[in-house]
């Protein structure tokens, strides 16, 4: 089992579910966070002062799956939250050694 | 789905050449035949000194109105997503610069100067207030008026404010401000300084003039007018980008509640000064407020049978329905009427934010499905109901007389033509005024700035700062 | 757990039969002995005409009290879990609704119409407010007192909605909104319109009644009522799940700030223009303002000696403590009195908010300590402190005659008597309404609802929208 | 950078011996030769019996200036971060209990009294409103003024809690509240209670004095005052550690639009009841709107034409200056003049906020920048736009006379004069308490609990719950 | 060592900590997500419009444990969080190649 | 490639991150968390009732580097956040097994 964790702009996790769901992946998590990256931080400003902000709202979301749906998942993620500017984000895949399902105690990849 | 067809054909439709010819055609019959039909009743009230009871009721109801629009912009702030919510906010709070510096220099001049001798239109001798109130500004305002003048023109520009600001519940989260700026002075002055010249002006509509309808703080001038420039300008401009498939609830609801309380707090204002005198203020003040508590209760009693549960949402958009409907009947019925008026009200605007759900609409905070639907029903529920003693021939002359010769029935008949008329000046004033303005700037933003949010397009801000620390 | 024991054993007692015989027949003695006792005082007063400022006086005050409710939401809702927050302020907005209608349908007459010529309750020649204000709604309320009927009943009926509301708080985040529905319907007809009878409508507890105590703007018939109310109800009803193991600090400290600030701000209205009568009104303006200024500071100094860090939550608290200690004493004190009720309600409020955490009884946003505790202390103190000048025989026969013959120790007793009389009155009635309401549906939600929240359960809401894009 | 030089120098200057003198000498001068100076103008008005409108516009004018404080709360609190939230809301929110104490027990006599018979301070003999008002609290004011005393002395006691809550602005994030809370105690009866005295109390600087300077309602009592106090305390007490290098953007921009809405809303008691008379009361009325929405609508246009985009800040901010600016003019001025003075104002104002940018001055939240540069501006253009006719000699007898004499011109050297006198007096006053008050306790909290934030290292709370269930 | 996350039901946390700290294991990080899984998503309305919130609240927590104590904390969590209903959520482990005490630079398992 | 993964004091991100910028580690992403450890509850009151608030704010700081930067990275961080005082917080290495930019779909160290 893998852990895909994606930084993504927050409009394209609707999205990103949609088309995960499409590969009956169904389960995820998201957490709203900033970013900082090459993408450039806006200019704000209130009253005569200016506020660069570097840190960009980005939604985290994880998603463990089974290591067979890896790619195809991958995949997916990618092109749901493609859109060619600065900024789009990045995913990572992290190895997951167990996995467990609180209601009803059973463990591995049939949980996910 | 079904709606995105009529948008179609209606855009068509408004590009038609023939049809546009049409409605230049009506509007400027409209214009001459008018004043033909002016009636010439005449009041016969004396002048009376300035009054201080009366004057502080116009100056606090002016302090109450001006409060309604910063409640306004929480009443529509907490629907729209965090990133859009100061925009939002702004379509209202901006006006209070905009409309409140135009009101002065020429709109109430338009409005209520008579130099034009024209039933649409008033005039330009009293521009940037030429002569309202005398040197110490406590000069009455008429003969039977007996408040100061200047009290009276602070207090309907707050209407001159607060009206423009409504339609923008139609276009929140997509429209360029640059647009939003332009249509709103242009549409003050094209539209709404004639409605009220038309209406309380002693223009052809109102109770001096040839239909003699009545309307007492509003309902056709401000909540019709809004109401129809809304779905005009909704329709012409289209929906959101994520409407309706990625809409999302209103991002902090508790605003909309203090959205809704200030709104009803100030419209005591609003209606209750709308009576010029507090010795006899006591009807509009209480039906004001019975109206709204009958129709916030009948909002959420239809949501407790038909969905299981009454919501704070349900809350306060059945109070302001209420508030909306008994406006233009404040001070002409008794409370019997007005808990009638608040319980009817909120049943058909309920019904029409269902059925503009249903058609996927994207009238997005309900501006006509409130302020037009709701001022509709008043206006004619205004003239079933309006009680003989509350319509005094001294105010209302043609009004009095009509209800006198032909009851209610002859009343209803006059408050439906100054609906009708009131719906074809606007929506073809609003069209065009959009059309025009239209051609010259984009009225809306790129999705991709509708997608980063209008706070940071238009204003270069954000309403949260997302770093607590 | 030492209030779990003293629950048990009440709620034991509440279902014993001969208890419950009791407290009947108390009751029923009551109302029976009352008339005996009242006396025949009578006043002859002018009827004067109609007053423009006092009227205006009257309709500012009434759209401050309607400001409250909304603003006592905010004050509420602050405290609670974002989960729960809707369902507070619904519990105190609905009401604007529920109770607004029922005021003018049935409650004014009760408490004010005299048809049963009876000193507990009104009548019903007075529904739907019939015959009051005369064909315009300018006829003066009565000799004495010259403002127009109208902005009376609609003043009074300010009072109505947020009494109780005022109970709500401590209730929040388990009860049922149905059963909220119909206990504020029932309390309003049977507990609130005879309170507001029997101490302002010439019933037997005030000025024209067997007792002669005095109420200024509601130290029995508001606060005493809802406090008491609320702590019968929170008792009956019992602790949140969540309490006192789970607790959370308020989720919006600045909402209790706004809340205190609008209630503040409406109380000039609640309190000043009970005076009807603006030349006369400085006195309780100003004795309601310095009280919760001396309140405020009074609050905040104990906790900064006791604790070393005075609080923004004390502050608001002190302030609300300071304002309800006034309300039965604002126009019958001068100024240094006002400064002595401020100091000593938030001193006993304080010590009754510390006991309450102490034994750990869920009145969950402190109403009885607050409105309960400085009701009754600002009711006694009134008693001590009222001048002589400050409480006519012309409007307060009796207590003028009792404070004549025996001095503020007669008043205080007279005092004493309305605060036990309405405890007795409100918490059996109270009781009663819970027993068998309780009989007839659920109180509260279940724990799994209320671990879910009440805005999704009770309104199928949430009140802040998690996603913010 | 640039500043912290010039505020070691002043940092340096203030502990010279020397200067300090000089200072005192000053002080001591001005006392002395002002009596010598006091003209002996005396007005011959009638005394009235107590005018019922005029009398509600003074407690209706007071419950909305009490509203100002908590509007204040907001303005501020929504600029901080989210861990100073409460900290900076209880500055102006705690200053309603502390200085609504302190006005009614001795600062009204300190500045309305005239026992000393000096025309720099007041005297003791109204201590705890002792003979104000009379039994009933409704004997009128003065000659000329048929308002009930006490609605007077509540009114000034609104001013005078808002004056030093102003103050606050430029201190937030930092400032110990035990210092803050002898600071305002202090600075209100040194400071603030002479300065209404000088100006509005007959001294020698307002109308009656020597000087016979006009200020409507508080341009520079009020608002000059609090600007260069706060801009001397900034000072002294320094920069945020944050500032200028980790500055954040405001935590919550829609709190700043309902603090600027409901200080607008409040303005109108402020400036309109300033008149003092309700039929007359429509000028002012006007013109604080009128100013507002020019400044409003002058601010964003700046910002649209600068920076490419009208903010939501800039809107609030700019109402703001133009209600400071219309302030001391309002009751002085036609409609045209106001629409002026808010355009001057917002552009100058701009124009120094932009300039503290630059220099990196941290007033944190631009008390100084607005209040003290636009109540400076309000106060010179009021000299220069002051129309006779609403200067009457009976009230203002020798501004009149200036007037008469020297035409606008010599008003404007009244003004400029009472502007230098009120910025020498405040500055140097401001200085000498906070270095008493220096050495008596620290002014701030100390680095870490700074980044640890107020609101828990003063008062022991969060504004919000980050545990959202 | 490894790291557990488990997504679980906000009202939760406390048990959660409570059986942890019961095992004398000090030190967890909590984030506020949303989740999107089976359990089904609640409908809400707003005047006319319905609106089925599909990411429900679930709270994040994260726990580094020394390998010995990972499967006492695994049944602690599990046991703490269960309802038996849908949504109660998941655990996953991770594993975890080292750790710095910040405040005293020190590494390793000891730090836990 | 790591994952580093680092609980601090909020007021430090904006020091770690000009630290980070500093060895040419651009790219990062915060969340806000609340952490309970040895650090010692605040205790709060309102009204009444004492608070003692065991989840301190904590902001949760996660950056995936190229292993040859890790130590680097590792002491940046480190220095950067450290006051000495109970609380700094902790920081985690996991493995990462592959980094995708979504904008361009490359993966690999090189898209760090
Ligand atoms: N090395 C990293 N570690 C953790 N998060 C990263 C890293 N690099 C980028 N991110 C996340 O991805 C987001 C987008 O990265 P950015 O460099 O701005 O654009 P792009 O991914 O298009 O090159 C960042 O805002 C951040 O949330
Ligand atoms: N594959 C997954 N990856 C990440 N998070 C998941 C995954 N599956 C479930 N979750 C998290 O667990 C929560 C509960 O899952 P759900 O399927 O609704 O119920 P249950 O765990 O009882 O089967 C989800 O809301 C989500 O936060
Ligand atoms: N075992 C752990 N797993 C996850 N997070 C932890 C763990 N231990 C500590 N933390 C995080 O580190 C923060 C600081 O830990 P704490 O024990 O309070 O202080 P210190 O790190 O100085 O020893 C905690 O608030 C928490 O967020």
């Amino acid at each position: 089992m893998k852990m895909i964790t994606a930084m993504v702009r927050p409009s394209k996790v609707d999205a990103i579910k949609t088309a995960l769901v499409a590969l009956d992946i169904i389960g995820m998590t998201v957490t709203d966070s900033r970013g900082f990256g090459r993408q450039k931080g806006q200019v704000e400003r209130y009253r005569g002062t200016e506020f660069t902000v570097e840190f960009l709202p980005k939604a985290r979301i994880e998603i463990v799956v089974p290591s067979a749906k890896l790619d195809a998942a991958i995949a997916a993620i990618t092109e749901a939250a493609h859109t060619g500017e600065i900024g789009d984000g990045k995913l990572f895949v992290t190895p997951v050694e167990s996995v467990i399902r609180i209601r009803t105690g059973e463990s591995g990849e049939s949980t996910l | 789905m079904t709606f995105d067809r009529l948008r179609g054909r209606f855009l068509v439709g408004l590009q038609d050449q023939r049809l546009r010819r049409i409605a230049f055609f009506l509007l400027a019959v409209g214009a001459g035949i008018g004043p033909l039909l002016a009636g010439s009743a005449k009041a016969a009230l004396a002048m009376a000194p300035t009054d201080g009871a009366d004057t502080l009721l116009m100056l606090v109801g002016s302090a109450l109105v001006l409060l309604m629009t910063p409640g306004l912009a929480f009443f529509y702030g907490g629907f729209t997503r965090p990133k859009n919510v100061l925009n939002c906010m702004m379509m209202s709070f901006f006006l209070m610069g905009l409309i409140g510096v135009l009101w002065v220099v020429i709109g109430y001049s338009l409005a209520f100067d008579v130099g034009f001798g024209s039933p649409f239109i008033g005039g330009l001798g009293s521009m940037f207030l030429h002569g309202v109130g005398g040197e110490l500004g406590d000069q009455p305002l008429a003969a039977g008026f007996p408040i100061s003048a200047t009290s009276f023109a602070l207090f309907q520009g707050m209407f001159a404010i607060i009206t423009p600001a409504l339609i923008s519940g139609a276009l929140v989260e997509r429209v360029s401000f640059k647009a939003w700026f332009w249509f709103c002075l242009i549409w003050s002055l094209l539209i709404y300084s004639p409605m009220a010249k038309m209406v309380w002006g002693g223009g052809f509509i109102g109770p001096f003039g040839s239909i003699g309808a009545v309307d007492f703080a509003g309902g056709t001038v401000v909540h019709i007018a809004s109401g129809v420039a809304a779905l005009v300008a909704a329709a012409i401009i289209g929906p959101r980008t994520t409407w309706p498939n990625n809409k999302r609830p209103p991002h902090n609801v508790p605003f909309i509640l203090l959205g809704a309380g200030l709104l009803w707090f100030g419209w005591f204002g609003f209606n209750g000064a709308s009576m010029f005198a507090s010795k006899t203020a006591g009807y509009p003040f209480l039906t004001t407020t019975t109206s709204a508590s009958a129709a916030l209760l009948t909002w959420c009693l239809i949501e407790w049978f038909k969905d299981g549960k009454p919501t704070a949402v349900g809350a306060a958009t059945g109070a302001i329905a209420g508030l909306v409907g008994i406006t233009p009947a404040a001070g002409f019925v008794y409370m019997e009427q007005s808990l009638l008026i608040g319980i009817i009200t909120a049943a058909v605007c309920f019904i029409a934010v269902r059925v503009k759900a249903a058609i996927q609409f994207d009238d997005s905070l309900d501006t006509f499905m409130l302020h037009g639907v709701g001022g509709t029903v008043g206006a004619l529920l205004t003239g079933i109901l309006a009680s003989k003693a509350l319509v005094p021939a001294d105010y209302f002359p043609l009004s009095a007389k009509i209800l006198e010769e032909s009851g209610n029935f002859g009343l209803f008949i006059a408050q439906f033509k100054a609906v009708i008329l009131t719906y074809g000046f606007v929506a073809l004033g609003t069209a065009i005024i959009l059309w025009i303005l239209g051609a010259l700037m984009p009225l809306r933003v790129s999705p991709e700035e509708e997608e980063r949010g209008l706070d940071f397009v238009a204003h270069g801000e954000e309403a949260y700062d997302p770093m607590t620390n």
